[in-house]
């Protein structure tokens, strides 16, 4: 069946969707991704069936450029396997990610912070609402060339804060132990520093990161103002460099989501 | 070093003896021994030390029948099938448990030190994070690192300016657990083990455990494993005690032969959001059993059988998912 | 990251330049890429740097052919086929070369913490030893630690005392070869590496390198390789070029397809004796060439079919050996 | 063909024959053994045929507990890895002999000295004659529980020394770095000590080394006397603690060495 060209129009796609393409637009071709489970498997999969097709995706439990024909619901799914190139294990894929090969990572987290901290662990720190804790979070956040956020944000104000009540994973600035002063990540990092969070994707709009490490908005989505964007942050969102709308997801991409990616519906509800 | 013994589950849980400390083979929802954590549970240990590299169903599951002592570890909860460890958060946020926070790379680096003869390696993994906060160094707090556990090292992490680059590295200790416990899908009769698919982190918990138990899916004669032994994980005589207990890691998942359950293991998420819960869920499913031919024969070979793998896949291409 | 080119020996070889710092896949005289180095040596690269975990035939060649400025490994030998290096025992005692003597361990650790992305690693192995002598420190009495060269540690090793069992440990740092040259059974056309038999530490000394030159006995499917992704090395995108050449590990064994040359090798120990007899073995078997084809071609079928690889065994059942 | 039974006598075997055998006599039932090229190959397979069923054979280059049915000339022999139980590589063997899994191992060497230090680098010194250098005997020697040193003496007195003129791997007594002050091997190792030489067998006798890390003579081979061996010694050799002559090969090894470990005469001529 023919698939129309061109771009959905409000209504024509869920929140979800245009969250999947606009993270699947993160990829260049050929880089080597590590993505967890979710909506960063839809990603992933979306752009190597569109703009990046020799992009390579890792899981952290040590499945390596797999081709699922079904899609996986976690990293050590028996399906990430499936025509994989290496399936060993968790030493093989950190040690990969130490040295500086993966170029693109996704994650997620409870909260995210003006400088790209993640929090993981509690909500509230140590004392407040104790969460999965880290996993392989930190380690990906701390050594991948970039990291791509995906975060809900419409009412969840809170996730969108000045600071994290607990760093489980580093951003831009951070402090430096034990002396607790907060320096720019490079700083601590030295000779493994590889680079940083790159973009937050929610389902109202994509941020990225100023030379001074600060969060600012990109493009807003359709449906949605700058300001609905900025109002929804607990901290002074800078909206001044926003380049316009989020483009909406093709009517190809919507197809490859709904019926070549994941036709069970078990991400796409 | 002799050859392993092969015998009965009870017989190999009943070596382990409280306040021993702890790992398991696996990786969250996949190829976790959950007989055996069903048998520590039913034997009442007490005051276990968890050191593992990620958590899962397992772990929750010791934490909430109040076996476990101190968690150390990265991550706990159940994938898509429950958002987080729910007894394990619970005991947290009440200081009913001492916890120790870490990276995935610092859990796997400490017990590959283990593994290596090593008292440290190092990792810049997670600098500038708070699991790195000497606020959060939880044992430290509690006293514990005075030297007189040999499990609880001097430090949680040391910063070390290394010579070569210059650079601030952080080396952490090496973790040396009393057992080891893995399921895997074949062992030999001589105990050369076989682990289909992901190896995980099995290699490195495994060689730094004083004591393994393997709970083989099968075990199957030696000389079949030998053939090819490029693809065998470990000589018997790293090898303590094999059991061979068929869907042994149900409500897990096995590679190339069934997946994980997870009706079954968001039930039981679902019950830990209180004790209480919890409780009612392990009399049912533990304490109501007798032993795990009983467990399998409550859940029923209409269950099971759903879950079994397509052999072209290694996994399952009938299950209900979406 | 693009996928690896499939090119020809000469061109792949020719990528590499005069003082770039080399390792190789392999053990002693078992799958070594012994058409690259004739290659290298057609090519008159000089100024190579060796690091590597052990030598063998196909670094002594390389020393004796002049390409070697700095031999860094543990070993040199060619097994029961020659007592020891002959170019590089002889090039050592007429202070000809420079040398840096290591234990296995340390230059595995090297190697490792350059694919692990660390600045060094930790070993207890050889300490005590002449290895670490300072006195054997020759790439420093050479003053060569001064930092202007990348691929020279600023120490040899340091001595550590770590912080948490207070014991005196050995840090040695990270080698990252500019290039590593690796034979192999399979290789797909997207680059997945298949080796089959003893890894050996290929795994760890490909990831330390910048560059990877794969030499694959055949180039196969890569569908073919991704039905087992356990029993596959490394994926493609580790891999810069691969050359499909068959018998290239000649004279040294590759497992399951055929066994070393012995009597091969032992001529060329025996011509090693003077700088003459190599030159004139060098002039007879790789300059009196004109590429590996021809170098076959004068071996001739009889003596290459007679180390051929009984498939049930791995290994020739009919070479005399006594 | 029925074997006969009982000891072979002076002239029935082979100086090999009795080096193999003596080697084979160290290990005990289901100990982990190292073990290198030529002689230590056949010592531990004549040992498995015998008194040690159990003990498993670990070579260096990765191949674990294999069953070999053709004797292998080199640690890298497909031959060693027929019937293993694991072939990886050598970061598993040399982890697992470093954390102290290792309980004997097989080493020659050019040359030996009073406290078992071993010289495969220089003969003579760096100035000297250059020979292989350690592979992996200092890491087998300076890691292995007990090691034991396979060495020839008749007409090679050289090799039997004070102090060996360079130290590829450490014995008994060692320099501390950097300071060069000697002291036990116990007192530079701390936890990674395992142990130590326990015996070096040469075709002489059978030597072992005291409370103080010195070696003295245990027995002496049939044909010797024990002046024989301490005038085959470049140092005092003490040969007050000496028990007897070496027991011979029995007719059982000798006909497992010709006839089924080594029926191609590759080590045993």
């Amino acid at each position: 069946m023919e698939v129309k060209k061109g771009n959905s129009k409000i209504g024509e796609f869920k929140p979800i969707d245009l969250l999947a393409c606009a993270a699947a637009r993160e990829v260049r071709d050929g880089e080597i991704v590590f993505a967890g489970t979710g909506l960063p498997m839809l990603a992933i999969m979306l752009a190597q069936h569109t703009q990046a097709p020799t992009s390579v995706c890792i899981y952290e439990s040590g499945s390596i450029d797999g081709r699922p024909i079904d899609l996986p619901t976690s990293v050590a799914d028996a399906r990430c396997s499936y025509q994989a190139a290496v399936a060993h294990g968790l030493t093989d894929v950190f040690e990969q990610l130490q040295s500086g090969k993966v170029d693109l990572a996704y994650l997620g987290g409870a909260e995210v912070d003006l400088y790209g901290n993640i929090n993981t662990t509690f909500m509230g720190g140590p004392t407040g609402k104790r969460l999965t804790g880290s996993g392989g979070n930190t380690d990906i956040h701390s050594l991948a060339k970039r990291s791509v956020l995906i975060m809900p944000q419409i009412n969840q104000k809170r996730r969108f804060v000045e600071r994290v009540s607990y760093i489980t994973s580093p951003g831009w600035r951070i402090p430096h132990w034990p002396d607790q002063e907060w320096v720019p990540k490079q700083e601590v990092y030295g000779p493994a520093f590889h680079g940083g969070p790159a973009a937050v994707i929610s389902d109202m709009g994509v941020y990225r990161f100023d030379e001074n490490g600060k969060m600012y908005l990109d493009t807003f989505h359709p449906g949605f103002t700058p300001e609905d964007c900025r109002d929804n942050c607990c901290f002074e969102l800078n909206i001044s460099r926003v380049k316009g709308e989020t483009i909406t997801p093709t009517y190809e991409e919507l197809d490859l989501l709904r019926n070549t990616i994941d036709p069970e519906g078990i991400i796409i509800k | 070093m002799a050859r392993p013994k092969i015998v009965s589950l009870s017989e190999a849980i009943g070596q382990i003896q409280n306040g021993d400390m702890l790992t398991f083979g696996g990786f969250t929802v996949w190829r976790r021994p959950m007989a055996a954590i069903y048998e520590l549970i039913r034997q009442k240990k007490r005051n276990l030390h968890l050191v593992e590299v990620n958590g899962g169903t397992h772990d929750d599951m010791l934490v909430g029948a109040g076996c476990v002592e101190i968690w150390e570890s990265s991550w706990s909860g159940h994938e898509l099938y429950g958002k987080f460890g729910g007894n394990l958060a619970r005991k947290i946020e009440k200081n009913e448990i001492l916890y120790e926070d870490w990276a995935h790379i610092h859990v796997l680096n400490r017990l590959t030190a283990g593994a290596k003869g090593l008292p440290f390696l190092p990792t810049y993994s997670a600098m500038g994070s708070d699991i790195l906060n000497p606020e959060n160094d939880n044992l430290g707090k509690a006293g514990l690192r005075d030297g007189s556990n040999p499990h609880i090292g001097k430090y949680k992490y040391v910063i070390y300016k290394e010579p070569f680059t210059h650079s601030e590295i952080v080396l952490v200790p090496a973790a040396k657990p009393d057992w080891c416990i893995t399921h895997v899908q074949m062992a030999g009769k001589e105990g050369t083990v076989r682990v289909e698919g992901l190896k995980f982190s099995d290699q490195e918990v495994i060689k730094a455990s004083k004591h393994n138990i393997i709970i083989a899916e099968q075990v199957v004669p030696e000389e079949y494993l030998r053939r090819e032994p490029t693809q065998n994980m470990l000589p018997g005589y790293l090898v303590d005690y094999i059991v061979e207990l068929p869907w042994g890691a149900h409500p897990t998942g096995l590679f190339g032969a069934y997946e994980p359950d997870g009706p079954f293991i968001n039930n039981f998420f679902n019950a830990t959001r209180t004790q209480e819960g919890f409780d009612q869920w392990a009399e049912e499913w533990i304490f109501g059993v007798k032993d795990f031919q009983e467990y399998l024969s409550k859940l029923g070979i209409t269950r099971l059988e759903a879950l079994r793998a397509n052999p072209s896949l290694g996994y399952s291409s009938t299950l209900k998912r979406g």
